[in-house]
This record gives C-alpha cells, structure tokens and sequence, in this order.
C-alpha cells in the first residue's frame, strides 16, 4: 500500500509519526485515508478542497503535476513538500 | 521633461546678450552629459538652453609659450587626443579618461565638469593642482579665478547668472614637474568617485628631493578641495614613504566627507590617505620622467 | 508647441524632420524616424544602449537633445549593414554567439564599429576599455569580446 | 514518467547552428517592447509612491485630467475590486490574485517606495509624466520596515491584516508577524549534532538585488470596440500576462490576445503583470491605444527584485570529513506581498550533500520593498553563500582539500533529499573530479594578496507545462510555433530538437513563438525549463508528425503502417528497403494522400534533471582598499547534453556575471525612510566588460534520463556559486571571513582592519 510521508511540522497532530501506510488509489484518496487517522491532519493540507497555498506534491521521487488526482501504485511514496517556484 | 527653447549662437557676444537676456532661467549646454540627465529627472528645469558648442572661444585648443589655453566646451576626447595635452599634462589625460565610458568621454567637457561642480568631480583636483585659471566672461567684463576657488559647494559656483566660463588658462609645467590623478571606485569603470586626488610635484636635479607640491581632493567635502598646508610640508623634503605618509595624514585631517550610499566617512578618510599617497607617487615618477 | 525643423544625413540618407527641444535624439530616432534598432535601456548615459556615431564619434543618444543633431552626419545600427550585406561585426556577434536576448546587441555593435573605424587592431583590453560603457546582463562579455576580435581580423583580411 | 532511452549518436543535438532570429537582432529590427507603434498610440505614465508605507486618504486627478494633451486618467477605482482569489500555477505554487492586483495599482496603502497610484496616458509621454506629477495625492504616513528581522519582531509594524502565517506552522506554533514560515526535516538533528566533533554556527546577511535586464516593463494595449482586449508586451511568459489581467480586469481570459514581443533580459523578473492592466484600462477609457514604457527608475523602484535574506546556520562534522548533521535558517524578503524564494533558497540551502540528520527552516517575510520576483535560481545564491563559506571554514579547520572534502560529502544518485524522496541521476562527483583534474585548479595562485576559493552548487529546475506545434509543409521544410517566449537562443535549441527527431536539418525548421489565441498554453520561460519540458513537447510533436508521415507511406505502398521503418529522415518499406522515401519526398505527397500534417504536443515533463556546478575563483584584493579583482574564473557544470553548447557556455558565463555582480557591488540603498536612492545604473552597480574575466566553462554530460536526449535545464545554477566562491577566495588571499553580501571594498576593508588590529 501506498506510504504517505507527514511533513515535519505536522507530525505534533501525528504524535511524531513521520510515515503513513494509507489504502488510496490517488493522492486525494491517501489524504482522506489521512483524516481518519488524524483529523486535524487535512486542514494543514488542503483547503476549499485545494491544496494549500504554498504546498507541492511529490510521488516516488518526482514533483507532479496533477497534485490531488495524481494516481498510486500500491508502492508509491507521497511527499508534501514546499512549492519551489522558479525564475 | 518640460519644453524649452532651444538657442544656438556662434559667438561669445551673441551668447552673452542671450544669457543677459535670459539669465534666470537660461541654462548653458556644452557636452550635456550632466544637464540632460538633470533635466530629465526635473533637477534642473530651464526654459532656455543655450548651446555652447559653436562658440569658438569656448572651443579653443591652443598652446603659447607659457600656457594651454582650453575652452570650456572641448570634450575629453579632444583633450586625451592632443598630443600636445599628453605629453605636457598626462594628469587630465588620467581624469579626462575615467569619465564614464568611451560615449560619454566624447561628448563631456572640462568645463561643465567644473560648472556642475559635484564634490566628487573626477577632473577638477587635476586641475586644481596643475594651477588651472578659471577665465569667466560676464556683461561688464571678464575675471581670472582659480580653480580651487570656482566651487562653492555641491552644485554651486561663483559664476554670477549672467557669467559664462570660457576657458581654462593652464601653465605649461616645467621639465621637472609631475603630476598624477587617481580615483577609488567600487568597479573599475563607470562609477562616481567615492574619492579621489590629484598632486603635481616639482622635484630637483637629484630627483630624490620635492621642492613645491600641490594636492587636491575630491568626494571629501562640499567642493573638491585644494589642500594647500600641504605645499610647506613638501617643499625641500626628501621623498620618502614617511614625508609622504605625512602628507596623506594632512589631506586626511582636511577632507570632512560625509556618510552616504557610495561610502562612509570613515572610508572615504582612509582613502584620502591611500590615494594622496599613491598620487604623489605617481606624480614623482612622472618628474622623474620614469612614467610620462 | 515649439517644434523645430532638423536636417540631418543619416547612415547616408537626406533626412528632414520636426522635434521639439526637449526630445533627445533617442526619442527622435525612434519615434520619429521609426530608426527602433537604437534602444533605451537607462536613458542616462550609463549603459549604451542607444549607441550611435554622430559626426565621427560615438555617442549616447539619450543624452543629446535631437536639435542638437541638426546639420549632422549620423550612423544608426540600421547604418551598418549594406543592404543586406551584414557588416563583419553583425555577422560575429551572430556566428559566435556574441548576444543572448539582443536586446544591448545594437549598442554593441555601433561602438565596437566606431572602435574598429579608429583602431582596426585592437587588443583585448583596448577593446574591454572602448566597450565599459556598453552593458550587458545576458552573455558575461567573454563572447561580444571574441566577436569584435573576430571582426576585425575579418576586416584587417579584407583590406589586405 | 517514462525514461527515455537516448540515443548514443546525435546528429544535430550538440552542434552550433545559427539562430534564425539572430540576423533581425544585429540589424536593429527585431522588434523589442518598445519597438512597436500603432497608428494614434497614446503614452502612459504611472504616478508612483514617493512613500514606504502610508495609507491613501484621497487622489485628486483633476488638475491631471484638465492638462492639455491628456485623455485619460485611471486610479485604483477604475479597477474591479476583487475578492481573493488564488491561483494554481502547479509546482510553481499559488498566486494570490487579490495581491497581484494590488501590487499593480495601490488601493487603501502604498506598501513601497515606487508603488503605483495612478496613471495618466495623453498624446506623448512628456505630456503624461507632466499630468501625472498634477495629481495630488494626501498620504498617511505609516512606519515602514525594511529589515526581514525587524519586521518579525514582535513590535514591527503590520502591513497586511489579513495575513496568513503559512502552510508549514505546526498547529501550536506562533506565528511571527509579517512571515510565513516552512519547515523541512530529516533524521534527528539532536543526536546528529551530538555525533560531531566539530560544530560551527554562522550568521550571514545578504542585500535586495535586482535581475537588472537591460530592457524595461513595456506593454501596448488595445481595447477593441467589441471588449477583446489585445496586447503587445515584452515578458516571459504570454499566457501568464493574459491569465492574470483576466483575473485582475475579471474579463474572459479568451477575451484577451497576448502577443509577446521579443525580450531584452528577464532573468525571472518578467513573469508577471504591472502596467499591463493599466495600459489595457487607460485604453478602455481613452478609445485608443496605449503604450507604457517603465523608465529605469521606475524598474528599479517598482519590479523585479531578489530578496536581501538573514541566514542562520549550524553545521556539524566529524573529524574524518563526514557532515553529520545540519541546521539552516533563512529569511528571505517577499517585498510588498507574501510569495518570496524562500522554498527554492532554503530546499537548496544544503542539497547537494548527503548529510543524515537536517533541519531547514525558512520565513518568507514582509516588508516595505516592491514584491519580490524569482531572479535565477531564486534564493538560492544566499543561501549558497552561507553554507559554502562555513564548508570553507571546516576544510580548513579539518585541514581537508576543498574538493576532497566536498567529493566525500557529495549528493548522489538515490541518497535522500531534505524533500524526503531520494535524488534522480546527478552528476556531482564527476563535477568535482573534473574540478580536481583541472588545471587551474592545480596552477599556481602567482603574487601576494591573491587567493583561490571554490564553491559548489545545486538547483532543482521544472517541468511545467509547454506546448509546441510543427506543421510539415510540402517542400519538406517545418513550422514550428511554441509559447515559450526566446530569451537566450531557444527558437534554434527547439528547432534543433524537432530536426533531431524528425531526422532533418535544423535550416529546415523554421521556429517562431507563438501569441495567446495562435498556439497552446505554455508557462514561462523560467527555470531553466524551456530547451528541457518545451524540447520534450517538441520531440513529442515531431513523434506525431512521423507517425502520421508513417501512414502516408504505408498507404502508397500499400502496406500496413507497422511495416514502415522510420531512419533517420527517412521512410523505408521494412520487408523492400528499396522502397524509400526522404522527408523532403514524403512532405511533397501529403496533399495528394490525404491533406496536410500537423501535429500539437502538450507536455508537462515531471522528470526534471536537478543542475550542479562548482565554480573555482583567483582573485587580488588591494589590502589598501579593499578593491577586488577578479584574475581567473573557471565554471564546471553538468548539462545533461548541451543541444547548442556555444549557448550553454553563454548561460554558464552570464550567470556567473550576475553571480560575481551580487557578490561585489550590487544592492538596494534605501535610506531610513524607506526611499531607495540608487535608481540608476550609474549606482546600482553591474559589471561591466572591465570588470570581468573570460569565464572558462566546462560542461560535462550525465544525461538526464527524463528527457529523450537527456537535457537538464542549465539556465538558472551558474548564478548560485559564484559570492561563496569569491568569499573563500578572499579568505585565502587575506584571511578575513565575509559574512554578508555585497562584499563592497568599504566592507572588506572593515574585516581587514578587525583581522590587522
């Protein structure tokens, strides 16, 4: 199953957990498998059912394009990190 | 920009009546590398501009026996491809060189150097030290002013509204003499002088001994600044890094620079030191005729 | 308006055309003449953008006021290619890469003309003096340098 | 999220045609912002902010509107009031629309000095910068603040109320005022710290700069009589000017037309609006069209810059060489709005190491500056500074080679990223193994006060999305039309890439950039993404184009489309390879086997290869006065597979001119007030063509398997290096430490005299 990496400042919601296992066939789905866990967890994550101002996502390694609805393997990593931007 | 009247006359005569005419919001033109600039940012808002360019008094290049005579609208270029002015006074080559860029170099004049008398003014300590005579016409006349005693602080100078600089009068130096200009820039090029210096040193048949010196400094002070305590401590004084160093401490004491964005009291002072110094270097070996 | 009559030859055409005194020669090249390969990049003498040789010596146009040209002989960038023969520098700065967005390119070139047209040998750091005028922010000068090297070998061979 | 298998043997990649639009830009009539005119153009002036910070009591345009010469006159009023509105610009982030809008014309408060109020256009642009200073504008003064610490504090000044601390605050956290914060972590910094033998912690501030493109913000707008909006601009990214006025003026994005003129520098600083909507309302009121021409002051004042920082850091080594752990804070000015490079600057802080247990956080702060804008590699360069110069100080505490210490601490393929996933393919240590084997890395440094200094660099780059259109014409040759705007030579890299694929000569494809309603959505160039994810559109094209070429031959040889053999240009019949037509012959019978062929690729490629470099750097400093010359300058860096080297070679050398100007002489002088006081390029102070050295660029391959001929990005990374690499050459020559940039002669001097007393 997909594994769900809790970014470090939200891991006080998670009691210092850093990794989720989560059943989700995409990223939307691995944040709601989230929210049972920790309820507090999804509003640091996603709001107006975006992603938040100033996050990125990253699956096994690259940084997508299709942020909520980018789809899972059962192995698949899930990073959220800063968006980066560029010049 | 605000609109204005353009005049162009082809002799002092006719560019006095102008001035007369106009004198209070007449601004004169030369090379307009500072006037344009100025007007653009609404500095310097004149309803007349009155071009200097076809005066021939003003244009002048000419050698007699005991003097340069250098109008105050010849252009640096003109100035650094004289071979005359290079070989008898390598100094305002050095100054003449460092304004702005090759562009800028053929259009600025010495003599709207001096008339828009910034305190960081990179020809006028060559000047200063090579004894330049400031030679300003007006309506009852004309006078002789030295050229340590033209500015009068930043943007101001003695010429009366209705006066005109025409010419510089330079004594050609004696074979003995050297002088030199330095700058210190955070580039290497096209920066304003956060100081600078000039010295002329007339040294004896020994070459080891100063007889007369004269040092300016500029970017130190509300006006660049003839440092004339120096000439007693020069004169008859062997040349050596102490009498030197001795020198720089008094151009040190005399330069009361300010703070701002290009630099700092403190490192404007410690300049001054450095630069009088490497200056006077400079203007020894040229006498020694080591550097011509 | 006090607009004044200007004659002025430029690159070796009969010009005549009205400004006002306060337009500099920039302004009247570009927006008068429609001559828009001269660009302003500071309008104030510090980077050479606007580059043209008035009467032999190259100038800053921002900071000479369009009456001032009256009676004048002006090149432009526009001036240095015959027809659509390029000048030896036009063809460098585009064989070695001597630009990125082009933009400073024609100031480049009309002062490094003026250079070869005074020098036609010049060094590295004769060429690196002439140049301090003209900025660029793209290439890191390393190629607008070879280029002009590069020219004028081509024009030395030429005179041969 | 494929990888490309690439080809061993390029045939057009990698060699250094002519670009086709070079010959318009050495003639003079390549057409520039400012080069365009419309018949009854009228010119727009801005009225601008002499203030940092004040609120806006009342604007009275009357006296400006009367001015003879004068049809228009717009302020914040004439504007939609919109409410906040997010955009997603995908991994570039979010853009608050509320922001943008005002940053463009200023509504309650001014925030900065050079902020917009109100704008006039009139019959010439004499007449409106005339009318605009009659516009009376009363003001409130507010306090400004203008240092990233100040502002933090718990007494600063508060500029924005509805102020949002950011995505990365722990839930319990308090927030600072005016800054955002993020955080990254991995492994555990306690125990990394306590693992070490030696640590050290450094502070290091850095000043505001500006990307300093030699062409200003030029935008002509034409409000058309049926309210389609049409605009000429000189920018990096034409979708991105029409998406955000749409947003701004809340008119359909469909409704306005971008056309993109050509672009005279951006550097990043060209991405986004500001007088873009100006022009299109002074337009809309006046019946005419518009031009608006930033003067230098105003671009200085009012756009562009990068953010002065304050960086804290803590590094942790063990005897042997092996960094154990790591600390980095950074906070970074956003400028009027919130949206800084602090993500990009502190992600790199320390990627290019493999260091186990790391803690980066980042503020991305508030103050009374002009919003901030990505400058290549945006934040990177401060926080680069920061780290290599306390790398430096630890190999010379170690009594470890430069290099040597760097190789054993390297980044490489697979370890993991601060990000939390593990690194793609990179080319560090072969980087710093050609840095060892370099001669002037084994040279002599030659004469006193002269010393050597190396630095080491990393940047991540994009993907981002990018379309591009070929169409085959019947003589053979090729249109090719994407909307990436040409920066730096990407017409000739693109059309190199669709003549690769399509097994043709790059003199064959003629490639333009496209406007608004002509091509399809691209984002900017920026990130070094534009010969990478628009050559990867490009490739995925021309795949198409051969494809359908493909069909062609197999219906006039009768044969199934699978038994075309597709070589190099040409089209076989795989069971007769007598049968064979070129490119050329094929092109010639499209219209008579079923019409023309063309072919649109939109591509938004995720396998980005990260960018590394080292820069090694001789200099002489003049103890006397702090004077630096810089005497060798040579730059290593992967790229990929350079597809035009004599332009990556460019990139290479440009950007470490900018990297050398920011780590000598340039900055922001504001005074106490919040005014800035260099706004000419007299004072704010680039290098010019004396001030530099040829720079030796050494470009190395490790292909990047995310791109069919393994390009990485290569644009951005030379700017990152290049004031460590001086910092620690200044160490070597006269043993003082700098910790702030600019490293002006006025501040070397200072540290000379606290070394000499």
């Amino acid at each position: 199953m997909p594994i769900a990496w809790i970014p470090h400042p939200m891991r006080e919601v998670t009691g210092g957990t850093e990794k989720v296992t989560v059943e989700a066939a995409n990223v939307r789905e691995a944040i709601r498998a989230l929210e049972e866990l920790y309820p507090s967890l999804v509003g640091l994550l996603i709001q107006n059912d975006q992603l938040r101002k100033g996050i990125a996502i990253a699956v096994d390694g690259r940084i997508v394009r299709r942020g909520l609805y980018e789809p899972l393997r059962s192995d698949s990593e899930i990073h959220f990190i800063p968006a980066l931007g560029a010049g | 920009m605000r609109n204005f009247d353009y005049k162009l006359p082809t002799s002092l005569n006719e560019l006095t009546d102008m001035l007369s005419h106009d004198a209070h919001t007449a601004r004169l033109l030369a090379g307009g590398t500072d006037l344009v600039v100025a007007m653009r940012g609404a500095r310097i808002t004149p309803e007349v501009v009155i071009d200097t360019k076809r005066v021939e008094e003003m244009n002048e290049l000419s050698f007699n026996d005991h003097t340069m005579i250098l109008g105050a609208s010849v252009t640096c270029r003109t100035v650094c491809r004289n071979p005359q002015v290079v070989k008898n006074f390598p100094a305002l080559i050095d100054c003449a060189t460092l304004i702005g860029g090759t562009q800028i170099q053929n259009r600025a004049t010495l003599g709207g150097n001096l008339c828009n008398a910034a305190p960081s003014a990179d020809t006028i300590p060559a000047l200063i030290v090579l004894k330049a005579q400031a030679n300003i016409c007006g309506p009852h006349g004309s006078r002789h002013v030295p050229v340590e005693e033209f500015c009068t602080g930043p943007g101001q100078t003695i010429l009366e509204p209705n006066e005109i600089l025409v010419s510089f009068s330079i004594p050609l130096p004696p074979e003995n003499e050297g002088a030199f200009f330095i700058r210190f820039i955070p580039r290497n090029d096209m920066d304003i002088a956060i100081a600078n210096a000039a010295a002329s040193i007339v040294i004896d048949s020994s070459g080891e001994t100063m007889i007369q010196g004269r040092v300016a400094i500029g970017a130190v002070a509300p006006t660049p600044l003839y440092v004339s305590d120096v000439e007693a401590v020069l004169s008859g004084r062997a040349i050596t890094d102490e009498v030197i160093a001795q020198v720089a401490d008094i151009a040190r004491q005399a330069a009361k620079p300010i703070t701002d964005m290009r630099g700092t009291v403190d490192q404007r002072k410690h300049l001054t030191h450095v630069l009088v110094r490497r200056a006077i270097n400079g203007a020894v070996n040229r006498a020694r005729g080591s550097d011509r | 308006m006090n607009r004044q009559q200007i004659t002025a030859t430029i690159n070796g055409e009969h010009r005549e055309f009205l400004c006002e005194p306060r337009q500099s020669l920039l302004e009247v090249l570009r927006d008068e003449l429609f001559l828009t390969g001269t660009k302003e990049g500071c309008n104030d003498g510090n980077c050479g953008s606007c580059n043209v040789i008035l009467d032999g010596t190259l100038v800053n146009s921002c900071c000479i006021f369009g009456v001032e040209a009256n009676g004048s002989h002006l090149t432009t960038v526009e001036g240095l290619s015959k027809g659509n023969e390029l000048h030896p520098l036009q063809q460098t700065f585009l064989e070695g890469t001597g630009m990125q967005c082009g933009f400073c390119t024609p100031g480049f070139l009309v002062a490094a003309s003026a250079l070869l047209d005074e020098n036609p040998e010049p060094t590295e750091e004769e060429i690196r003096h002439w140049l301090v005028g003209n900025l660029c922010r793209c290439t890191g000068y390393d190629k607008i340098v070879k280029s002009v090297q590069d020219a004028a070998l081509i024009l030395r061979e030429r005179a041969l | 999220m494929n990888d490309y298998v690439i080809p061993e043997k390029l045939r057009v990649v990698g060699t250094t045609p002519i670009r086709p639009d070079g010959h318009d830009k050495v003639t003079g009539r390549a057409k520039f912002g400012d080069d365009f005119h419309l018949p009854g153009m009228l010119h727009g002036k801005v009225l601008r902010s002499p203030h940092a910070h004040a609120r806006i009591k009342s604007i009275d345009t009357s006296h400006a509107s009367a001015f003879p010469g004068v049809h228009a006159v717009v302020t914040a009023t004439d504007f939609p009031r919109i409410t906040s509105n997010v955009i997603d610009a995908g991994e570039a982030g979010q853009i608050d629309m509320q922001d943008v809008a005002d940053n463009c014309i200023a509504r309650e408060k001014v925030f900065y000095d050079g902020h917009a109020v109100a704008a006039v256009a009139a019959d010439s642009a004499h007449i409106a910068e005339e009318a605009a200073h009659l516009i009376q504008v009363n003001y409130e003064l507010l306090e400004p603040v203008m240092d990233v610490r100040a502002a933090m504090a718990d007494d600063a000044p508060v500029l924005h109320d509805d102020f949002l601390p950011g995505a990365f605050l722990a839930p319990t956290e308090k927030a600072l005022p005016n800054a955002s914060k993020l955080e990254l972590a991995m492994g555990d910094i306690t125990n990394g710290f306590d693992e070490a033998d030696i640590v050290i912690e450094r502070e290091f501030t850095t000043e505001t700069v500006h990307q300093g493109y030699i062409e200003t913000h030029i935008v002509t707008a034409q409000w058309g009589a049926n309210g389609m909006v049409t605009v000429w601009t000189t920018t990096q990214g034409q979708f991105a000017i029409r998406d955000q006025l749409a947003l701004v003026l809340e008119i359909p994005m469909s409704a306005i037309t971008v056309i993109p003129l050509e672009i005279g520098g951006g550097f990043g600083g060209k991405d986004s609006i500001y007088i873009d909507p100006l022009a299109v309302v002074l337009s809309k009121q006046s019946g005419r069209p518009v031009k608006m021409v930033m003067n230098r002051a105003e671009t200085l004042r009012a756009t562009g810059p990068s953010s002065g920082t304050y960086i804290k850091a803590r590094l942790g080594v063990k005897t042997d060489g092996t960094l154990v752990a790591a600390e980095f804070h950074g906070a970074y000015e956003a400028g009027a709005y919130s949206g800084g490079p602090v993500a990009p600057g502190v992600s790199t802080a320390l990627t290019r190491y493999n260091i186990p247990n790391v803690k980066v956080e980042g503020y991305d702060v508030l103050v009374n500056k002009p919003k901030v804008k990505p400058y290549r590699a945006p934040g990177a360069t401060p926080s680069n500074f920061a780290v290599e110069t306390m790398i430096d100080e630890l190999c010379r505490e170690l009594k470890l080679d430069p290099v040597e210490f760097r190789l054993h601490n390297a980044l490489k393929t697979g370890d993991q990223l601060v990000l939390g996933f593990p690194c793609p393919e990179i080319g560090g240590v072969e980087i710093l193994k050609a840095v060892r084997n370099h001669a002037h890395y084994q040279s002599d440094i030659g004469g006193p006060n002269r010393g050597r200094g190396l630095a080491y660099g990393f940047w991540f780059g994009a993907g981002l999305p990018s379309s591009a259109d070929l169409m085959v014409n019947s003589d053979g040759t090729v249109q090719l039309c994407s909307g990436s705007p040409d920066m730096s030579g990407t017409r000739i890299t693109l059309a190199m890439q669709a003549a690769e694929a399509l097994g043709i000569d790059p003199s064959d494809v003629f490639p333009s950039v496209g406007d608004t309603a002509s091509v399809g959505y691209s984002f900017q160039t920026v990130a070094s993404r534009t010969t990478f994810a628009t050559g990867i559109a490009v490739y995925q094209a021309a795949q198409d184009i051969l494809a359908q070429m493909a069909e062609r031959a197999a219906l006039i040889w009768q044969i199934a489309t699978d038994d075309i053999l597709i070589d190099c240009g040409h089209f076989l019949n795989k069971a007769n390879t007598q049968q064979c037509f070129s490119f050329k012959e094929l092109a010639g019978k499209l219209d008579s086997t079923g019409g023309p062929i063309a072919a649109r690729a939109l591509a938004s490629p995720e396998g980005v290869g990260f960018q590394i470099t080292a820069h090694l750097v001789d200099l002489a400093v003049d103890t006397e006065t702090g004077k630096v010359d810089i005497l060798r300058y040579t730059a290593f860096q992967d790229a990929g597979k350079a597809v035009h080297p004599d332009f990556v070679e460019g990139q290479i050398q440009g950007g470490t001119v900018q990297g050398i100007g920011w780590a000598l002489n340039e900055e922001y002088f504001y005074d106490g007030a919040g005014q800035l006081k260099n706004t000419s390029l007299l004072d704010y102070r680039m290098p010019t063509i004396l001030d530099i050295p040829d720079i030796e660029a050494v470009i190395l391959e490790i292909p990047n398997p995310g791109h069919p001929y393994g390009v990485r990005g290569v644009g951005e990374v030379p700017i990152v290096p290049p004031a460590a690499a001086i910092a620690n050459a200044l160490y070597d020559a006269a043993g003082i430490r700098m910790d702030t940039l600019p490293m002006t002669p006025a501040k070397i001097l200072d540290k000379l005299n606290s070394v000499t007393n």
